[in-house]
């Protein structure tokens, strides 16, 4: 595929949109795998929930 | 050791707070500075600890390192507890381990002091989650987490329940019985064993 | 009946019903984008006067566009905060605002790059461009005014006045940035007519970014709730796991 | 040395764990430098001609927000009052936090800067010169800020009254700064703004410690 003079900037643009969204996307995962092992982890060690959703006040 | 103050002077602003005052204390004893707010027990205390400097008098410890100030051989505990909320708790004493002592054994004595005041199983929370009582606890672990001889003590059972106020006077107890002293300024009585009073109060009048 | 925003007033319902939408709104988003690249790369033509450069469109105009919609998005959500206390109001705030920024970011990013070639600098002052950059600096506000306070439910408030405050400002900064581009120098408006034969990528990618928005946008929400719970539970722990409470507890109790 | 690690691990590790402060420094120096086009005009000559300026002012007032903060929360707290009893002398107390702050202010500071050049249609060949004199001129900006921090840790509106005292402190730094990145000196005159931009932060590095532990120990009292 020829993208002319101008290649680079395409390239880049498109590695710089790619890059940042699958960062954001893997940081979201990542950080969803920690709350949900941090929740888990206090609920083994027998500390329950009080009310069926204090979590939104 | 002795902790010796003699006709201690000492003005703030242009008000004089204590007017020849003269004590000592001895390796092995508790002083209890009593009177009413305002007497001038924060500021003998600050005076003990180097921060402010005396009008006239001397203060100096008989036996201890010539090499350090007072100040430098000191627990000072005021009215706040340097207890910083975005750390967890092993953190803030881990750090006042490494900051005020460079001796070894610092992961068991860290442990024993937050074990002492009852904050073990806290350890891995950030300081922010604790209560104004739990978080005086943090700032009293201080005091067993360096080895210093010299304890000035402010208000150090501020927001303390009963149970934690006894830890603080087996602290106290434990570190004068093993050779060190301790000057503590307190409202309430604490149960301290080989402990005097000073009452700045009854001193003023006789000054 | 129940309107969708009432259904989803309990935080419960909500996760589950985001759990069960989440994987369906990820799997469209991915097969458009994949087939948005497709059309942008290999059905449609270069631009007569622009020349391939015009393929970094296909994903500036999609990330702009965001960029606006995910403002508006928050506005709304704070209104709904403020107005209804609606309890989700504020996570879909608060999840949203990291996510427009990054979109805004993106917006600038590309534009730059598009406009490297064509104006010969990575940037100029054009008016458009401009106002992204200013809306961009509100996204960052909203971020740091919230990082900057501890009590979360005056934070939520706070920064839901922020927001509002921006959106009906918004409007004046887009007109006053206009008025002073036009005082220096003509406007150098690049996208002011699309070709039909780069209308179809530009929608499917537009599409497929919004898609892909809502998918990440309903993942961090449920981080933050799942956070939340962590939080509400970490204070209780701490009451709870007192020794010395715990001992005075029992004292109490004996006597 | 241990304690002096110890305190300056834990000022970086809050800086980065409370992160509020290096965001509002980076934030708030990309809106300064984004108002001047807006007041200025976009003529992008003119704004390449101005840009070392305005990128220097910029960088001085965003690290001039964060400088109140050194000694201010450890005061709140008491910490201030333990670190003065420690093992280590006030004036390594003060260079210790000093250099937290270098390197959670001054360093993402100029790092930032070349990017923000981009706004300022900046000249691409100034771009190396540009970092590296940040980088040699903002440990000035941290040790001489630290001395005004300590004079002014428990005034109300204390911020204000810093920018009033801090300012003219850094009026070497700023004329060297900018003379370095407007490189119409010619590789010579490049050369001795760089080295005079050092020594300036050198003669911080010993100075400003002293100054901010003497006020720290009027504070204390």
């Amino acid at each position: 595929m020829d993208l002319g003079p101008h290649a680079a900037f395409i390239w880049i643009s498109y590695a710089a949109v790619t890059v940042t969204i699958t960062g954001l996307i893997l940081w979201l995962i990542a950080d969803g795998r920690k709350q949900a092992a941090d929740l888990e982890a206090l609920e083994r060690q027998g500390v329950k929930r009080r009310s069926a959703a204090p979590g939104v006040r | 050791m002795q902790l010796i103050a003699e006709d201690l002077v000492i003005d703030r602003g242009s008000r004089r707070i204590i007017d020849g005052l003269s004590f000592a204390v001895k390796a092995g004893e508790a002083l209890v500075l009593t009177g009413a707010n305002g007497i001038g027990k924060t500021t003998l205390l600050r005076t003990l600890a180097g921060f402010i400097r005396p009008f006239r008098g001397v203060i100096r410890l008989d036996g201890g390192d010539d090499e350090l100030t007072l100040g430098e051989q000191s627990h000072v505990v005021g009215h706040t507890n340097a207890v910083k909320s975005s750390l967890s708790v092993a953190e803030n004493a881990g750090f006042w381990n490494t900051y005020l002592d460079s001796g070894e054994d610092s992961p068991s004595r860290i442990a024993a002091s937050l074990r002492h005041f009852g904050l073990e199983d806290l350890s891995d929370f950030p300081a922010a989650y604790l209560s104004a009582g739990q978080k005086r606890r943090l700032g009293l672990a201080r005091l067993l987490v360096a080895r210093r001889p010299v304890w000035l003590l402010d208000e150090p059972t501020a927001s303390l329940d009963t149970a934690s106020s006894e830890r603080l006077v087996a602290a106290v107890n434990d570190h004068t019985s093993s050779g060190g002293l301790a000057v503590i300024a307190t409202h309430l009585p604490l149960g301290l064993e080989r402990a005097r009073t000073l009452d700045l109060a009854a001193q003023r009048m006789a000054a | 009946m129940q309107t969708l925003t009432q259904r989803l007033a309990n935080p419960a319902r909500f996760m589950e019903l985001s759990a069960r939408l989440l994987p369906w709104i990820s799997g469209a988003a991915g097969i458009l984008l994949v087939s948005g690249l497709y059309l942008a790369f290999f059905a449609s033509p270069a631009d007569y006067q622009q020349g391939e450069t015009v393929r970094i469109m296909y994903i500036h105009v999609p990330c702009a566009w965001l960029s606006m919609m995910v403002y508006g998005l928050i506005a709304l959500s704070s209104f709904g905060l403020l107005v209804f206390r609606h309890p989700l109001a504020d996570v879909s705030a608060k999840a949203a605002a990291p996510l427009g920024a990054a979109f805004t970011f993106l917006a600038l990013l590309t534009g730059s790059l598009w406009g490297k070639p064509m104006w010969g600098t990575y940037w100029v002052w054009d008016a458009r461009l401009t106002s992204v950059l200013i809306l961009f600096f509100l996204y960052l506000g909203l971020m740091a005014l919230r990082s900057a306070l501890e009590d979360e439910s005056a934070a939520a408030k706070l920064t839901a006045i922020l927001a509002l405050v921006g959106v009906t400002i918004l409007p004046i900064i887009k007109f006053s940035v206009d008025w002073w581009n036009t005082l220096h120098q003509p406007s150098t408006d690049f996208t002011s007519t699309v070709d039909p034969s780069m209308r179809l990528p530009l929608l499917v990618m537009a599409v497929a970014f919004t898609l892909l928005f809502f998918a990440m946008h309903l993942k961090a929400m449920r981080n933050e709730i799942l956070r939340r719970r962590v939080k509400a539970l970490r204070t209780q722990a701490v009451a709870g796991r007192d020794r010395l409470a715990a001992q005075a507890a029992n004292h109490g109790a004996a006597e | 040395m241990k304690s002096f690690w110890a305190l300056l691990s834990r000022d970086v590790r809050l800086a980065v764990r409370e992160g509020g402060a290096i965001g509002t420094a980076l934030g708030f120096f990309l809106v300064v430098v984004s108002l001047m086009p807006l007041g200025l005009g976009p003529d992008l000559n003119l704004l390449s001609r101005i840009a070392a300026g305005v990128l220097w002012i910029a960088l001085l007032l965003a690290a001039l927000l964060s400088l109140n903060r050194i000694f201010e929360a450890d005061h709140e707290d008491g910490t201030l009052d333990v670190l003065a009893t420690g093992p280590l002398p006030l004036e390594l107390v003060t260079a210790a936090k000093s250099l937290a702050h270098w390197i959670t202010t001054g360093i993402p500071l100029a790092i930032m800067a070349p990017v923000l050049g981009i706004l300022l249609n900046l000249d691409l060949a100034a771009y190396p010169i540009l970092v590296a004199t940040t980088l040699a001129g903002t440990p000035a900006v941290s040790f001489l800020g630290a001395i005004g921090a300590a004079l002014t840790m428990k005034t109300r509106r204390g911020g204000l009254l810093l920018a009033l005292i801090v300012l003219p402190l850094y009026v070497p730094t700023l004329i060297f700064g900018i003379s370095a990145v407007s490189a119409g000196a010619g590789p010579t005159g490049l050369a001795a703004s760089f080295l005079i931009l050092a020594a300036i932060s050198l003669v911080a590095i010993v100075l400003g410690p002293l100054a901010a532990a003497a006020a720290l120990k009027v504070q204390l009292q």
